[in-house]
């Protein structure tokens, strides 16, 4: 059962640039576990969006099956959203993003969703470089099934039965930035600093976006021993911290020379970097690569903008998609008519 | 001996080896005889790999139009040495055999009860050209000629098909007509020309419907993939599998003609080759829930793999599109041969409680139809529609009257609120049945501000679309779902019956009926015609579409013994309407085909013959009131 | 008020929050009554999430051993306030409403026809606890103990069964027992205790066939687990879901236990967390191949997901087991929900023409018995084996007879050759059905330097497994395979009947029969008694497998109407008897429950009291020869 | 229809250890295309069983769907195979091996079989590091459905009727060294010199060992514009020769200083790298990794032993399994038997 949450509109919340509210991008109450760290993506996925000011009704959301794919509930009640089947929201999603090229996708998804039963869609998406943000909230467990070791879950972690995992976890950016995605990052539930100008610069991202975000199961990986819990996470944090600022706002902010780069997105958008070690390379394919596997093996969770390149050509382009949304054409458009299917009658004869 | 005789009624098949571009000769040779206005099938019966192996062309030429299989080889022209002794042995007696005789027939193939005709194409090419591709190729041709000789073909219309075909290459059109000389004059000086079977131009004995319209040539695929294109549809998702890849091809080929826009030279569609069948079915489910008209094609094994989210359009109210191009068996089967055994795995795609709307195409003229009409009903029932066809239609050329379209048709989208909608109703909710017909209103993504916003889901969930896990919650939705599958039923293509066929002297008091559908129909009205002078009188009904229309279930009551012609082992259709019209089973009587080849007329006579003998002295007539 | 009274005949359920720890308690609850020896048995209703929501523990006390839902509340103990509403609304009139009274009840909510009963929970635990997990946890335990005193359970036994809980933790146990005091010292101090329905220790009312051998109290699921650990299973590959992870978490415990190599500590099993459903299925489908016992455990989506595989596994003749513990819906439907709805998606798996085995267990014993039995099935058959369980069975707990089993029981491998079995044969063909029973022989890789290797495929092969697009060869091979279908009847686990209950004054001529399986066995046994002084005798049939053994056509054939009780929407197992044994429709009428929750007694009795109505005027008995 | 090949053995055909001549080895005609890169393939696993003495019952063939994955029908006729559903043989080998840990596995795929449909098994494959050989004939195109491009075809590719492949190609050794396998080679139908040794390595090494194998689709991808024809792909190669020296052979050449690196397997046998560029390292992923990319964006296709690990932990040593095959565990060890039972039994009052 789900609750509508009652709507008291403070008449002081502050107001977007559209005159939102950051209640209007509210959704039903969670039923989630409290302290659950979905609960925080969620928040702050609905101060993304209010902040960067995209009207409500203009973005969609999509998820597979898991607690983290329930999260879609419980931001944006104004959107539609979709709550597919479990590990296939890639695909629902590149359906969705070619009927209607305008609206902002935002998928969400866990790491049972994305890196078991979902890994095949979820590199064939990368590939075709869909324009979306692709959340995955990653517990390194099956949360919703009741505790499970993930793909994601760590080589040596201890599952709460006591169990430990013999294998490699995937690390889902690294496939990601090697399978050639156009914007990769990591971040971490508890660190909204962080999280929320990411998702607000995936958003504007032209192209895939993909955030993954660690984001510990309270209730069956929260325990010593987990890989995944918050105080582990918390104490092998290696974050570099970002600012994101839209495309209409004028750049007013000073740094200090060396400490912070900056990146243009395809809309205008700049994404400010500060980087601890100034020798990291966002633009670099390889080399990003490098240095993400350089902080794993260090035992160092990197977090932040791991890769971007702002120019890549998302699937209406490579398709030569029309300008226009498909789902908006009518039968003047897409029906040739009586005449053109005579003569098509006439080359069969 | 006594030669087979007729004219324009006989069955010719070639024997090749695939990759050896034999396709396009026969090709050649089949499209001939349908230019010369006499009504023609061909058939490809070809192997599940790309060379090297047998693979064979069955022609029939049927005065009277029948278009299915009859059964039996009149003449078969035999190039493939790996299958000869077979072919030679398929020969009906009094027929004809054809071969290169380059090397000469085995004597223990050797028969004396047909026309042996020995034609040394490997030594009249190696001979004429150096190129071993042109040897190869040429071989072809060079039979196609000797049959133009012995089936009296019009030599222009073979001219003017390579001049079609080669349009601007000179030297291919030469070299081609050449090889067709070579042929012919081979035949003239060699055999008796014509034979006694053999053709003769348009009027003589052809069926007068057939030239009412100047018919076309055409297979169901590019038809399906035609219907696609007129329909509205703007993304097609697939994964390639045999024999559903050149729906999606066809559907390419003209979208890039007909859907560019002129301004910007930009597609208006969208193409993905998809990872897997899911993630095609996946793409469509997107799409179509996003308002825009999307379809995939597929076979057995995607179907398979498509079912989970088949349960989801199903239960989630999504529209999908989906044409099944049929081929055999379970698993892989017999990847390149034609069945009709995707019947129950469609019907009931997926666990729990499902139905799925079927439509049963008989012609790629219907394939067309039915393709875009598959778009409509989607849209109006909000569930997948999926299209039943098979190899046998879809993959080869079918004669059919030419494709029509109605200039004044508009899509029918359903009811999906826009912004407007939205404020003019006072209380919307997604599974609120208003209309009291099971089919409720949806709206699309982004259409407005505050309103008709809501979270689609495979879970269970209560009129307003709020998550839920209530009992009676669960019972309301699937039974209205159950209502809008009776509402259905008014809004799919009716079965077509056709006026009886007279008997003079019945042999039986039994009133008989044949159900049939799909590409078991033209061979079944054939067999009936068969019948009909062995005082045998039996009515049809062909199938069209699942839900079934009542007239169906008044059908089977209105007669003693009712025959299911299928091509599948199971009899699923007869399953599927025992099932869902209530019907008792010894009403129903199978006539099935499942060897993968498409069914044939003497098949289908012969399976009512025998059942009339051994079983319908058990059947005791209905009272019927008679009106 | 009249108020319900009853000795060891009641129906108590407990509202709650899940997460809260109330599971533990609730179960204290009915394993106390369960160690009395009064029959019981317990149902977890509950949310498909883990923390926050509403969920519920019905439990039934039944001195005639009635395992199934009854229907109806006696007693309802509250200690959530979201469902509070409904939740009293829902009990009988004259029954009983226990609640945490430290808020008051709301006084739209309150009732004069049933004993409203607060005790201040909250308020207590505040009081008597510091540590706020401890306040949540213990609440549950104080009802527990008012409940012993208002239900007159033995203390004792509930103190021992917390000792063994707690085994070693001694502050654990003493904190626990001292909550149970205080809920049954406030009960004496403020209630009439105890409540004119309670418990009376065994003896007195009880049926005798419960108290004839100590029973066991399990659920389904473990029992199965069990059953592939005794079946000598393997391999298990599987991918969790609701409700067949603890199949799966079962085997895991056992064999662990008893599994593990004495000399190496190494383990005799392999289990693997597969990526989905598709790898599990294929995991099982690849050991299986090569000669393990293998299995794996889904619910409808994994179903759907695995249908490519099963129909592989059906052409290709490779041994599966899987176990399908089902649950509600079509899609994710919901998922923490019983239903018997993947009748047809399991018997068809999979495109074109197949049938599956399915195995129906109605207890936890005939779980463990027919998951043994699956494994010989399905070796000896070389085809999968679905034993169709559900939710109800599977996760609840069952009383149920000790689980036997037999040290001279050899597990039937079924037609495999060995080296010296393919050295003594004349000729071996893989496909070639030498017994004439459909079934061949197979071999295992690795086996015989020389002889027996052969290539597994999904694709048409001849006899001896040689790759064949020859219609005959695919023929011949289908219906083999039918042949084995018939078979499969004779190894399969036959139907169970009953004597048929005496009833003095029939109140029809007409022969009445009841058909059902798996969970609706119980609430049918029940129903046919409640029905039988009624005036109604029935008869019963319980179907335990498909392929149909021939009685079951016998038992239709002698009744003149049938009734076929099932958790459904659409009639399935109906559909599937009248599709296998060509049963005329209106022989079978339908029982359907398809609610999510296990169906009751009552709605058995009630729809056949109104199908006897409705009904059984058109019907005309059957002429019967009278043996 | 598919002929078993009459055997003429010559009486002087040489024998391998076994006393089998190489035409134990084979396998029925093959059914594919004359020319097609895969009969090369077939040809070269033959050999390399034969070199390598495994009695041929004790290999288990298994594949997907394709014309590749039909190849294990013309080798091997003596070994038991299983051409499975498409896609989907990952799953099926790790079935077949978990049944019996002893025989030697080879798998057969194609790029669409595991890189489209097969990419989600095909990476859970790597995670578990199940102990077989795993050849991927690559030809960038699906051969059995006449054409289309695979998910490896490269971005820019031209297919036969002309149209431009818009998508980047994914490559499957890079992937399988990032995804944690334990052998990935790379290699080409044509060099049968190098292909030889690295499917006898390939089967010696205890573990996963993958080998993407460029191999022509001669029907459908040999012509001009295609990055996967013969033509193309020997212009481009750049190769690491090898040499394979079982272990019950002792070394004997000699290799000059500096240019050769022997790697030793889990059984002894010994893996002789000639390398051109003797910076090359097969035993650090990110440094094998980094220049398998590098080679990729100098549009060089860089093929031989990419890297290795041979003391990785393999999928029987994780589930620290019985030394003793599973399927030839009878009654006694794996029934408990009726007095465990009945303790059972008294567990559950
Ligand atoms: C086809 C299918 N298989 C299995 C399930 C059961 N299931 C539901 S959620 C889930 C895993 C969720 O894990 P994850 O994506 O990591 O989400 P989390 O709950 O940890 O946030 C599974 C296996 C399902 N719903 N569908
Ligand atoms: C589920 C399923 N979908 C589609 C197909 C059709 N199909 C057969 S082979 C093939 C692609 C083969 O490509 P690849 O693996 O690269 O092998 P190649 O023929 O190129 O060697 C496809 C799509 C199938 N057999 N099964
Ligand atoms: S089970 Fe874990 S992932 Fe799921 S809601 Fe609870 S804390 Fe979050
Ligand atoms: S089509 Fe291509 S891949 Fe298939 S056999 Fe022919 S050449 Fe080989
Ligand atoms: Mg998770
Ligand atoms: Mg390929």
């Amino acid at each position: 059962m789900s609750y509508i949450k009652p709507k008291f509109r403070h008449p002081r919340l502050p107001a977007n640039r559209l005159g939102f509210t950051v209640a209007d991008y509210d959704g039903a109450i969670s039923t989630l576990c409290a302290g659950c760290g979905h609960d925080s993506i969620s928040a702050a996925i609905r101060n993304a969006c209010f902040e960067s000011s995209i009207p409500p009704h203009r973005i969609a959301k999509v998820s597979g099956i898991g607690c983290s794919s329930k999260m879609p509930t419980y931001f944006l009640g104004k959107s539609h959203g979709f709550n597919s089947v479990h590990g296939r929201m890639p695909s629902v999603a590149t359906g969705a993003s070619l009927a209607n090229r305008d609206l902002t996708y935002i998928g969400v998804s866990g790491d049972g969703d994305t890196a078991s039963i979902g890994m095949g869609q979820f590199i064939h998406l990368i590939r075709r470089n869909v324009n979306m943000t692709y959340i995955v909230a990653n517990n390194g467990c099956y949360g919703l099934t009741k505790g499970q070791d993930s793909a994601t879950a760590d080589l040596g972690s201890v599952a709460k039965g006591g169990a430990v995992n013999p294998f490699e976890g995937i690390d889902l950016a690294s496939l990601a930035i090697l399978q050639g995605a156009s914007f990769v990052a990591r971040s971490f539930s508890g660190d909204k600093g962080q999280l929320e100008p990411l998702i607000r610069a995936a958003m504007a991202h032209k192209g895939f976006a993909f955030i993954d975000v660690v984001s510990p199961c309270v209730t069956f990986n929260n325990h010593v021993g987990s890989t995944k819990s918050y105080t582990e996470t918390r104490e092998h944090l290696d974050a570099m911290p970002l600012d994101f600022v839209p495309m209409r706002d004028e750049i007013t902010t000073q740094y200090a020379e060396g400490t912070t780069q900056n990146v243009t997105l395809h809309d205008g958008s700049v994404i400010h970097l500060h980087k601890a070690d100034s020798s990291y390379r966002t633009d670099d394919r390889r080399a990003a690569m490098d240095s993400v596997q350089q902080a794993d093996e260090d035992g160092r969770i990197l977090t932040g903008l791991l890769f971007l390149d702002p120019d890549s050509q998302d699937l209406n382009q490579s398709l030569n998609l029309a300008t226009r949304p498909l789902n908006e054409l009518g039968k003047d458009e897409l029906c040739p008519g009586s005449k053109v299917l005579k003569s098509i009658n006439e080359g069969l004869r | 001996m006594k030669q087979i005789k007729g004219i324009n009624d006989f069955v010719v098949k070639f024997a090749n080896v695939n990759g050896t571009g034999s396709a396009s000769a026969n090709h050649l040779f089949a499209k001939a005889i349908f230019r010369m206005g006499i009504p023609v099938s061909p058939r490809n019966i070809f192997p599940s790999n790309i060379q090297g192996l047998p693979t064979w062309y069955e022609v029939r030429v049927s005065k009277k139009g029948y278009l299915g299989r009859r059964g039996g080889v009149d003449m078969m022209v035999c190039v493939n040495p790996q299958s000869m002794e077979k072919d030679i042995a398929s020969v009906e007696p009094g027929g004809y055999f054809l071969y290169d005789s380059t090397k000469p027939l085995a004597n223990h193939m050797k028969r004396d009860d047909i026309t042996i005709l020995g034609v040394p194409l490997t030594e009249m090419c190696m001979r004429e050209y150096t190129v071993p591709r042109l040897q190869q190729l040429l071989k072809n041709v060079v039979y196609v000629g000797a049959m133009a000789a012995l089936l009296d073909i019009d030599f222009r219309v073979l001219k003017d098909l390579l001049n079609d075909q080669f349009k601007g290459k000179e030297k291919l059109i030469s070299s081609n007509v050449h090889a067709l000389e070579m042929g012919y004059q081979f035949a003239k000086e060699n055999f008796q020309c014509p034979l006694p079977i053999r053709l003769e131009r348009k009027g003589g004995n052809v069926a007068p419907h057939i030239l009412e319209k100047p018919h076309i040539l055409m297979n169901g695929n590019t038809a399906a993939a035609l219907g696609a294109i007129y329909g509205g549809a703007t993304v097609a998702a697939w994964y390639p599998i045999t024999p559903s890849t050149s729906v999606v091809d066809a559907f390419a080929k003209y979208a890039e003609r007909m859907r560019i826009d002129a301004g910007s030279g930009k597609k208006n569609f969208a193409i993905v080759q998809a990872e897997d069948e899911l993630a095609a079915m996946g793409m469509v489910v997107g799409a179509s829930w996003n308002g825009a008209r999307a379809f995939t094609a597929t076979s057995g094994p995607g179907l398979s793999l498509m079912s989970e989210f088949l349960g989801l359009a199903y239960f989630a109210e999504v529209p999908v599109v989906l044409i099944d191009v049929q081929r055999s068996g379970p698993s892989t089967g017999m990847p390149t041969r034609s069945q009709q055994s995707d019947i129950l795995a469609a019907a009931y795609a997926s666990h729990g409680d499902t139905k799925q709307v079927l439509l049963f195409p008989a012609t790629p003229r219907e394939c067309f139809d039915m393709t875009v009409q598959a778009f409509d009903l989607a849209e109006r029932l909000q569930t997948p529609v999926i299209m039943m066809t098979d190899l046998d239609l879809g993959m080869n050329d079918w004669m059919s009257p030419p494709l029509e379209w109605d200039d004044n048709y508009e899509m029918d989208r359903g009811k999906v609120l826009d912004a407007e909608g939205l404020d003019s109703v006072e209380k919307w909710g997604r599974y609120l049945d208003v209309d009291g017909d099971g089919i409720c209103y949806r709206t699309l993504p982004g259409t407005h501000p505050d309103k008709g916003a809501y979270f689609t889901r495979g879970s269970s969930k209560n009129e307003m679309a709020v998550y839920s896990e209530s009992g009676e919650d669960y019972v309301q939705n699937v039974d209205r779902l159950l209502r809008k599958f009776e509402t259905a039923k008014s809004y799919v293509p009716k079965p077509k019956t056709h006026p009886p066929i007279k008997v003079k002297k019945p042999k039986t008091d039994l009133k008989l009926g044949a159900l049939f559908f799909g590409t078991s129909a033209s061979p079944a009205y054939e067999a009936v015609e068969m019948l009909a002078p062995e005082g045998y009188p039996i009515d049809t009904m062909r199938i069209r579409a699942f839900p079934f229309h009542e007239s169906l279930d008044r059908f089977i009551h209105d007669h003693d013994m009712v025959f299911v012609i299928e091509q599948n082992r199971d009899g699923q259709m007869r399953q599927l309407i025992m099932n869902e019209c209530e019907i008792a089973p010894d009403r129903l009587t199978s006539v099935l085909n499942y060897s993968g080849t498409p069914i044939t007329a003497r098949t289908i006579a012969h399976q009512i013959r025998q059942a009339l003998k051994t079983k319908s002295a058990e059947i005791v007539p209905l009272k019927r009131e008679t009106a």
